[in-house]
């Protein structure tokens, strides 16, 4: 058996059981080889529970910026559940390390030939060490990690600086936790041939990166665009939205002199209540937002046709997890397309804003608000379980002091004063679609008007009349083109001598397609690339589609939802557009994309012999 | 900046202390059916609007769906008015006072907006103690979609269809005392006298002023089996006592002996004075309002007027500690934004 | 000025002041002329509001059967409210009649030149007759329509029938109501040259026909069909299926003796509520609806969900109205396909049947509940406003006294008594993508299982692995196959010589169709036509739209929601699916539709040229 | 057919009267935090349903969404259970008792799904007086997202967190109370004794049985500042009496001097019997019921018992008038379809 070697390209997964504190632990791992300059993807596969169940997190560390979940296989495991070992060690690959504690010993059924085992007497090792049972459970956790910067020659130093970083504040922490990681690190120094052939090197490609999770970054953006009212309620994945809301709020948006809030988050009673509340508040002109996942949409789907009819801002998160229903709380999925494109019962449809990395989330956080107002309708941000609650690579996040609120079409007192002619809220005067809106209290005397869900003419009265009706919903679809032009543009990669196919995708499937495209590259196809940002399509989605013959939509989720979209609003031939799925609730890899799209170019070929 | 000059009000003027005419507090035209409880109601609101003085322009009135909710539209015109969607106007009031709280929120609800599709808004509305009059005008039945009954009709009820009702009645009352409203009171589309003041009442309140107000439909349940019917009101109400309303500058006219009057001092220095009537009943006493209200459905008597006010309370913006230099949806970006700077400082604890 | 002639072809509309009690009254005329043979198309028209508004009731008489909506234009208008004279006055045709109450002057604003004006004095010939207000107001409508009877040649034996038959019971009212008749059509002959031009003659169009309207169609159609629990929630226009269900089955369900109710109905406090009743009662094992429009299926959404992941049987009668939010609550349109059609967050489709006369509702109501035991998922019927509260000509309602329900997969007591294997909810044993269900309580040691909208495994068991699901999820496509050969399939008419297009419409856009269809015809233009009664799409669809070039999507709504499905569904080019739409909350009409045709040929012209 | 034999129970016999061991009514392993109150709440059940000698497969377990909604799964797994939605259980169990009124309802809910997000639907369960035990498994907190405050949460409470609640809690128990509820009690988790009779008593009576049992949550809320924690409850915990079952056959061993004792007896036949401690309570009487919830409440003390009964009340097919003869689920084609004649003397009008 030949022992895998590697440097600075290899999966390790660390297995423990739920509520045992192993996260931040295992994310030292990861932070130090980010540190190091090695870009990381560490992703938490929890259950739905709060205790007592295995729970996984799975470092990829790749130099070439492979971030995608590379599939089940790990080469490094550091088995801690002896609940989950047997399956945990299935899944190592050949000529990987299985990482374990042997204080007892090791089943004989948990024997393979071809991989690597490292015993670490952890438990022991805790109960020489420490008293506490609690400290003995928390510290074990960490002592591994020291263990591992041995084996996989981590910089100890970064690894050290980075506890003290950690326990900023709470400094008689930091003693203990460096020594637990000695612990660890002269154990395996001690017992082991240091550092294995699976380790890390520093390197530069993580320069000015930065590691935060897509929540953080959407909160932050919203923070940023002036957001000042949350009404939330809490579900898995979103909850960590509105929690750094707060976090950053608390510390940013707060008087230092009388402690009062330049903000006010209110946890609703339902989704139902909480879309409410950030309609009745953006009515009254205040940035408004919530974040919730699949089953909060769906509450909220009444609420959000009465923000497209009566043109109200809202800006809503959407981190999205594996439907249907309650579905797989802790999975990840796009499966949220469709519903949140045309959520709500008539003719309703609303605008889409779609992340692939933290600084896009922090980007289009801050552009939701401007657009909901420019655009007076619910803006839908669609994130996902593993944009949202992993740790992700990222540009810095960046903000231009001189960036204004676009704040659309707003009266002030002084307009309405000088306005002479008869105010009509629903009026197309620019012919944009778009009306003007006045704030209520604005004016005592002139620009006030009536909000309604029901049908209304340009001045924003009740009608039954059916010219007006219709009139309003030719507006809208109006309003609908202009969105086009205010949304962002698809990236769009092409090859110099420009291919006859494409792929098509978006948000987390970024990196799984890159790594996908590189392969198949390799193997001698080559394919542009379009990554959509936003729904509706605007016209370079347009001339994408119709500049290739073949196009693969890779998507996560089993209804192929984003080709739906792609063919209902960009009037594509179903034929050209072909469906590459991952729904599994795990990320999408690139194999998996690989291989789908391998399979359609065999059958062509075939077709073609 | 100030449109309209404070003027003195003469007594038998027909401008108030704004210089506004009752006009300037009215809508468009009802399309209610004639005689329904709920155009006493706007009524009620316009004159107490006037009378307080308000300026039409700082009220945000608030609906759901419903012929009682459609009445927003039938008053004070210089409002923005939100008719939003079936048992969800808590929600949208909650949203619009936390982005501004320093307009006048009245929110209008019927008993099925209220009591059925919006029970659980109602709950929360009342427990966080938002700053609002909530009004719900309530007649037992769901006009808009043809009588059906709602769950505030009583066991024994029959609208027109002639089936009494036999499921245990909501009362909002005792609801929301229950739930730490602090100011509860039930009035009577045909009783303007009593109305009126309890609606001034509600609007000088800061908190949660729940104002559950029997209001006839004359079309489905005003039947001689319906105790929502005019009818009925008048042979069964009773009145914890008289009302009245006191703005702050007023002198105080008139003199009351001892003990024959409850005084109570608004936030903003107005006065409720409740003249009591027969039994001493104290408007401060959650508990003692709560067992009156269950004494009274108990005798088949409809309890009305004042029943619980605590002047003091905290409301939402209260417990969240929310600015009181401006309105949320004044901030500029200034106040807003915490810069590039700190985010800077963000991305290095990001590495 | 030529006054119009016509023997049953017009269309002759009323307009009153709503809650007047005017609609009985003008369904006369309609039922009438229907004993006589003719068929008749009336329409309600009403505004969202009890009393005082204006109000329309109008009438398509037409020996062709062309029932659908002809246009904004009436031969005859029977002007009784003031509010709204002006512009009923400008709907009256060239050579048509406007009848008013001419107790006071005619204002010369409402004079037209090519018109005939027929002035009855109704006021005053009812303050003469009747002392009571109330009776002056209801009679003054029973007087308008003896009055017609005289000036169209209404058979007035059949008038005084229809009379007896509306009160039976109370009798005592017959006199007077005919007495009144009597008095307007003495009135008519004394003083009109009566018959006039437009008159209606008795024929044999409408034998064994019957006139009754959707919603009592669909209530019949669940009573037949064996549904025993209803929860529901008041929203027009479903209303009226809830209440006639009510009242069939106080009359026929309901024990003779004890007169205890062999059903329950309960009006929830919402339509969450009343969606989460029919999932309950149907997982127990009865059949149960619920009826709603646009708002209730948005609100609906997160349960019908459920019933899709977690296969619980359930039916959901729509009646669509003018969206999106409260939109126009009183005007007809099909705009809820897409948000029935994929109601739900995550990956959901659900079946959707689509009724286009009353007979059809009946049939479709009745099948629901065998498809939805057979298939174990929600069932939404698809009506309208149009279809549901309006009177229409159908077929008569028809029930086999030989046909049995179709449970589906259940197990009874004596099968899981016998069974030896260990039962699994969600194999699938058949490769129909179906499992068998057992009901609560059927036997005390087999078959019972745990019911949840979280991932589950083919026993029913709670899991988060990958595998699991994934199979769950393409199980559930295996039965949307199934689907497939279920539902009803599509009404389609080929040419005989086989046309290149093809019209393809569903439900209440029936009559207007086939109307277009012969105008068109007479221009030369000939059309295969497809009527679509369900989702999903079968083979027949598919092959339909194999065999066309061109394939005319006609639908009320503006967004071409159903020309998305087939998009979606059938893989079709949207090049050659051309939107024909109208959605102004009016039913389609044959002149919409007709234009709509030919502008898009005119442009295929031009651009072959 | 009756595949369980009922057989003579031997007073220290591990089978109870049909023959069932207490394994009968466990489920699978549950997967909630070591020490959780709801586990020991899934042990009373198992022991209520084992010494009431039910038929495991005669009960329909069903929960909406949450850590306690969990529960189902860890008890009777003869039974079949519907983990349906979050905070809509109550119209599921609706639905589901109205198809077959013939089965023992046992829906099991939190908090957060009850009082939030689930109040509407709460509130009309308890006024439609459906028959069926729903138990709310309360701590005051979300356990299943990690611990935000709830609705009933107390003032000042704090959890995890640290920072104290100040809205005003949602009292399920006195809302219960208010609607008409025929049966209304709480219990303490971690008194077995008292919950396991009163679990019994719900099971066994007729209509709407409401109750609330506090649940500590050992992860999030079972801090020193929480009034959900073990100690706090341990402290203020009263009780209106001590509750004994008593099922019908069981003869009547122990003698009470009068007065000492309330004897209650269900429509089954069964008994409740109440040992007065202290004050006289009449667990018949509504209003007094009210009273001392109220008056606990202010005092800082939690109470707990059975609270209210009443054991003549009509559940929801009494008033729908449903037949009595079969569920309706059990109804043949024959009673359900009125056949092809009815049909056509239907036509026969619409002509
Ligand atoms: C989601 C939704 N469901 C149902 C309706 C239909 N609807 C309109 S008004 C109404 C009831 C109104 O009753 P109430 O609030 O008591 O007002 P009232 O008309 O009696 O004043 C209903 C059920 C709706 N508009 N939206
Ligand atoms: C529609 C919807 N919103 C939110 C959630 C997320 N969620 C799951 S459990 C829960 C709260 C549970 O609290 P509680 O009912 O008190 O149960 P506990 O866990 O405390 O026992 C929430 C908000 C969900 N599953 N569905
Ligand atoms: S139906 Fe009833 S509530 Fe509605 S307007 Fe008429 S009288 Fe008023
Ligand atoms: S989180 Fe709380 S409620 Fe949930 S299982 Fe753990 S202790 Fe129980
Ligand atoms: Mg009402
Ligand atoms: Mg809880």
């Amino acid at each position: 058996m030949k022992p895998l070697k590697t440097t600075n390209e290899f999966v390790i997964r660390f297995a423990n059981v739920n509520g045992t504190g192993s996260w931040s632990a295992n994310l030292l791992f990861a932070r130090t080889a980010f540190r190091m300059g090695i870009p990381v993807s560490p992703k938490n596969i929890f259950p739905s529970n709060i205790q007592g169940l295995p729970t996984w997190y799975e470092i990829r560390v790749s130099e070439k910026g492979y971030l995608g979940q590379r599939s089940n296989d790990v080469d490094i495991m550091v088995a801690m559940n002896p609940q989950s070992m047997a399956a945990d060690t299935k899944t190592v690959v050949s000529g990987g390390y299985l990482i374990y504690d042997n204080t007892k010993r090791l089943g004989s059924h948990l024997k393979r030939d071809d991989i690597n085992y490292i015993g670490l007497p952890l438990t022991e090792m805790c109960l020489r060490e420490y008293e506490d049972p609690k400290l003995r459970l928390l510290f074990k956790n960490i002592i591994y990690i020291g263990a591992l910067a041995a084996l996989t020659d981590l910089d100890f130093e970064v690894l050290k600086n980075l506890i003290s970083d950690q326990f900023k504040g709470k400094e008689r922490l930091i003693k203990p936790n460096i020594g637990a990681l000695e612990l660890g690190y002269n154990y395996a120094k001690e017992h082991f041939d240091c550092p294995l052939g699976i380790r890390v090197k520093a390197t530069n490609k993580t320069d000015n990166k930065i590691l935060i999770d897509g929540n953080s970054a959407l909160a932050l953006g919203a923070l940023y665009g002036g957001a000042s009212v949350v009404g939330w309620y809490p579900i898995t994945p979103s909850t960590s939205v509105v929690d750094s809301f707060k976090k950053y709020a608390a510390r940013l948006r707060t008087c230092e002199t009388t402690g009062e809030k330049n903000y006010a988050v209110l946890q609703a009673e339902d989704e139902l209540a909480a879309m409410g509340m950030v309609l009745g508040a953006s009515w009254m002109g205040a940035r408004a937002f919530t974040a919730t996942s699949g089953p909060g949409v769906s509450l909220m789907s009444e609420f959000l046709g009465l923000s497209y009819f009566a043109e109200i801002p809202a800006v809503l998160f959407d981190i999205q997890r594996s439907g249907p229903s309650t579905g797989m709380p802790t999975r990840t999925q796009q499966s949220d397309i469709i519903s949140c494109a045309y959520a709500s019962h008539g003719d309703t449809k609303h605008v889409l804003l779609i992340p692939s990395r933290p600084k896009e989330c922090f980007d289009m956080s801050a552009d939701a608000f401007d657009l909901s107002d420019q655009l007076q309708t619910a803006i839908i941000v669609m994130s996902d379980l593993d944009l949202g609650m992993n740790d992700n690579v990222s540009e810095p996040l960046e903000w231009d002091d001189k960036r204004e609120y676009k704040r659309g079409k707003v009266l002030s007192e002084d307009d309405l004063e000088k306005m002479t002619e008869r105010f009509g809220r629903y009026l197309d005067k620019d012919g944009d679609g778009i009306g003007t809106r006045t704030l209520p209290g604005t004016h005592p005397s002139k620009g006030s008007f009536f909000t309604r869900g029901s049908s209304h003419n340009a001045y924003a009265a009740y009608t039954e009349n059916s010219d007006d009706y219709v009139e309003c919903m030719k507006r809208l679809e109006r309003k609908w083109e202009t969105a086009k032009t205010l949304v962002p543009k698809p990236e769009i990669k092409r090859k110099e001598d420009g291919a006859t196919s494409g792929v098509i995708y978006y948000g987390t499937s970024d990196y799984a397609t890159q790594e996908a495209l590189d392969l198949l590259e390799q193997e001698g196809h080559s394919f542009d690339a379009m990554r959509l940002r936003a729904f509706p399509f605007n016209k370079d989605v347009e001339e994408f589609l119709a500049a290739h013959e073949t196009l693969y939509v890779i998507e996560q989720n089993r209804d192929a939802q984003m080709r739906t979209l792609l063919m209902k609003e960009c009037e594509t031939d179903p034929a050209k557009l072909v469906p590459v799925l991952g729904y599994s609730g795990r990320p999408i890899t690139a194999q998996e994309i690989r291989e789908q799209i391998e399979d359609h170019l065999n059958i062509k070929k075939k077709k073609a012999a | 900046m100030s449109y309209i000059n404070p003027q003195f009000r003469h007594p038998c003027s027909n401008t108030n202390e704004i210089g506004c005419t009752r006009k300037d507090y009215e809508g468009v035209i009802s399309t209610l059916c004639a005689g329904c409880g709920h155009d006493s109601i706007t009524a009620a609101v316009v004159q107490a609007c006037f009378e307080l003085s308000i300026k039409p322009h700082t009220v945000a009135k608030i609906s759901g769906i419903g012929c009682s909710s459609k009445t927003p539209a039938y008053f004070l015109s210089q409002s923005h008015g939100f008719n939003s969607v079936h048992g969800r106007m808590p929600s949208i009031a909650t949203g619009a006072n936390l982005a501004n709280r320093d307009m006048i929120y009245l929110g209008i609800s019927g008993d099925g907006d209220t009591a059925s599709i919006g029970i659980g808004q109602f709950v929360h509305i009342a427990r966080r103690n938002l700053n609002m009059l909530y009004m719900v005008e309530n007649n037992g039945c769901y006009g808009l979609t043809k009588g059906q009954d709602s769950a505030t009709a009583d066991v024994g009820s029959a609208a027109k269809g002639g089936i009494p009702n036999e499921f245990a009645p909501v009362d909002l009352v005792s609801m929301a005392l229950d739930l730490g409203a602090s100011f509860v009171a039930r009035g009577f589309s045909g009783d303007k006298e009593q109305l009126v003041p309890l609606i001034k009442a509600g609007l000088s309140h800061k908190g949660f002023a729940f104002l559950d107000i029997i209001s006839p439909c004359v079309t489905f349940n005003n039947t001689p089996g319906s105790t929502k019917s005019y009818a009925h009101m008048r042979e069964h109400m009773e009145m914890t006592g008289k009302v009245d309303f006191v703005p702050e500058e007023a002198e105080i006219k008139v003199d009351y002996k001892p003990g024959e009057m409850t005084d109570i001092t608004l936030h903003d220095g107005a006065h409720i004075r409740l003249n009591k009537l027969g039994d001493d009943y104290d408007p401060q006493n959650r508990r003692g309002a709560l067992a009156a209200e269950e004494k009274a459905k108990e005798k088949g008597e409809i309890l009305t007027g004042l029943l619980f006010v605590d002047p003091e309370s905290h409301d939402l913006h209260d417990v969240l500690g929310t600015t009181t230099k401006h309105p949320l949806r004044n901030l500029d970006e200034k106040t807003l934004c915490p810069g590039a700077k700190a985010l800077e400082a963000i991305n290095e604890t990001s590495r």
